[in-house]
């Protein structure tokens, strides 16, 4: 078991350190598409990352369902999401373009 | 040493001042409905803090219950006001932005 | 100290700062999203006073449906225009001194009369086997205090009649139609809703869930198919929206007229209590999902539109 | 260390990346960054509900880790959906814009 502690405890770190390395993408990052690229790929990996190491915690297969799950959920939300709101930044580009 | 119900007590309160204040002294309706929301928040935290107040043991489920109810209550009031927002917007559109 | 303590103080800070910045915002659309995260981060203190119960109307409610809610009414008073300078100083400065007043009492009240002991557990756990369900809080809303859920339904009723009613005619302008991703998204986020939907209902007879949690999770998926492809909700009937809205509140009358027979309106009898706490939350669970619904169509002005999108 | 104490410090560490992800928020400039604001928030509250699940252990807490998943993505698909220049459709079925985008 005490495997499985080290492992749990080695994801969570990872999660912490995508986390921040997303938020000071965020934070440092030129523009928005740029900072929506450091938001979307490091924050899913963390949550991933945060998930796995919280998997590695329990036994039930309920649980371990829900918490994959909720990534899936995740993924899903935070594609569309993301997608949306690039097509929206990349249209008001095009139009800043025409106009200048 | 404070408890942790005592800190969200505190910062409920300050929470519902700050929004009571903004329902007070703000002209625009849209921020009024904003602060309520704040306000109202602030009021639900302190009651579900104060449920927390006994050390050990489980929590008071009777506040729970009221703020459960109350946070639903609180949205549909939200609504309200707003569909009254718009309203307000479509039969008189010369001045919606400064005196609505 | 302990990292729990500090984690408090951050997170409270940070919600007390998050008010005051909310409502120093230059636009609406501004104070909408910085109102969307203090409703995130309410969730998240809930969880720290053992309260999951409202973290989860919380976070489907602060973070989803009220800020759908505002962003659809702005989509008809206008996003970005500034808001217009503050009242008058005589005003302003006065309330806020007030104000500020008014929290340092409150504060230095409840710090000493702290050690008072709080009120109800012992008496809500205490009959908490005759209520009909293991989760105190279910018992609470839908047995010891039903009459205040009752009359809160019917709160919820009026409201979204009201919305209903105030919605003129052809006001909001349509969303244009989605493309595939969204599409695809909401093919199989559609399901998940409808699988987590009755699983919190069901859950909320032993652990934190039921029919207000489930309700509002019920219309966020509302709100996505407003926004998005998926025909068959749009295409219902507005005499089933009708039903749909008055449901829990006339399940809920006919339940206490019913129970007059026992002597008390809402006093179920303790064998029977069970079946009509599961009634009573399923009907409210689609009350008030279709009602957020409805007034999510009506902020954003869609609800005597063209039949195609109108509810 | 016991475990419960390294998931809050974890929980803790996170919430921090959360206030630093708040700087982003409210400096803008843009509608759409503060938008990426609430989706980062999104998905940081979610993973602080589960460490907080591993310090209590109570299974509700999943239950609103999984609800906050749900519901943080409505605000940015509304927003996108109905404001103002955003009502307009994916490539599949728009008419594919003539230009590239800037590469920026």
């Amino acid at each position: 078991m005490i495997v499985f502690d080290l492992l749990s405890a080695l994801f969570i770190c990872m999660g912490v350190f995508f986390f921040f390395a997303s938020a000071v993408g965020l934070l440092r990052f030129p523009d928005t598409l740029c900072r929506m690229h450091a938001l979307a790929k490091a924050d899913n990996l963390a949550l991933g990352c945060v998930i796995l190491g919280a998997v590695f915690q329990q036994t039930d297969p309920l649980i371990i369902g829900k918490l994959l799950l909720i990534w899936v959920v995740t993924l899903l939300s935070s594609a569309t999401g993301g997608f949306l709101l690039a097509q929206r930044i990349r249209r008001k580009h095009l139009a800043q373009q025409e106009a200048g | 040493m404070p408890s942790s119900a005592l800190i969200y007590t505190l910062a409920g309160i300050w929470i519902a001042v700050i929004g009571l204040r903004g329902v007070l002294a703000e002209e625009h309706v849209f921020r009024k409905i904003v602060a309520s929301n704040i306000f109202g928040s602030g009021v639900f935290l302190v009651l579900v803090a104060l449920a927390r107040r006994a050390p050990d043991g489980p929590p008071d489920p009777v506040p729970h219950g009221m703020i459960l109810t109350g946070i639903v209550v609180a949205v549909s009031a939200t609504a309200l006001m707003l569909a009254l927002l718009g309203h307000l917007h479509d039969t008189d559109p010369d001045d919606r932005e400064d005196s609505p | 100290m302990t990292t729990g303590l500090i984690f408090d103080i951050v997170l409270a800070f940070s919600l007390v700062v998050l008010a005051i910045i909310t409502l120093r915002q230059r636009t609406p659309g501004e104070s909408v999203v910085q109102l969307m995260i203090f409703g995130l981060l309410l969730a998240l203190s809930w969880l720290r006073v053992d309260a999951p119960d409202l973290a989860l109307t919380e976070a489907a409610i602060g973070s989803g449906v009220t800020g759908a809610l505002l962003l659809a009414a702005l989509h008809r008073t206008g996003f970005g225009t500034p808001f217009p300078s503050a009242v008058s100083p005589w005003i302003r400065y006065p309330v806020t001194i007030g104000c500020a007043l008014l929290g340092a009492v409150l504060s230095l009240v409840v710090m000493y009369t702290w050690d008072q002991p709080a009120g109800l557990t012992d008496p809500a756990y205490a009959h908490l086997e005759e209520s009909g369900t293991q989760n105190p809080v279910t018992a609470v809303i839908l047995n010891y205090r039903g009459y205040d859920t009752l009359l809160e339904i019917g709160v919820l009723l009026v409201a979204a009649l009201s919305v209903y009613t105030l919605s003129g005619p052809a006001s909001g302008t349509p969303v244009k139609p989605p493309g595939p991703i969204f599409r695809f998204y909401m093919r199989v986020m559609t399901p998940v809703f409808w699988l987590v939907v009755p699983y919190m209902v069901w859950v909320g007879g032993r652990a934190p869930g039921g029919a207000f949690q489930a309700g509002a999770l019920l219309s966020g998926l509302g709100a996505l198919t407003l926004l998005g492809p998926t025909p068959w909700p749009l295409r219902l009937k507005r005499r089933v929206v009708r039903w749909g809205l008055s449901l829990g509140f006339s399940l809920f009358l006919v339940t206490a007229a019913w129970m007059w027979q026992y002597g008390n309106l809402l006093a179920y009898p303790t064998e029977q209590a069970a079946t009509w706490i599961l009634l009573i939350e399923i009907a409210c669970t689609l009350s008030i999902g279709i009602s957020l619904t409805v007034m999510f169509a009506g902020c954003a002005g869609w609800l005597h539109e063209d039949p195609e999108r109108a509810v | 260390m016991s475990s419960g104490s390294f998931f809050s410090w974890a929980a803790l560490g996170i919430l921090c990346t959360l206030l630093l992800a708040f700087i982003r928020v409210c400096r803008g400039p843009s509608a759409e960054d503060r938008l990426l604001g609430i989706q980062s928030f999104g998905t940081v509250g979610t993973a602080v509900v589960i460490l907080l699940y591993l310090v209590e252990g109570s299974s509700g807490y999943l239950d609103v880790a999984l609800v906050m998943a749900m519901l943080a993505a409505v605000t940015v698909i509304t927003f996108t959906r109905i404001l103002p220049g955003a009502g307009d459709v994916d490539p599949g079925e728009a008419p594919a814009p003539q230009s590239e985008p800037p590469a920026s």
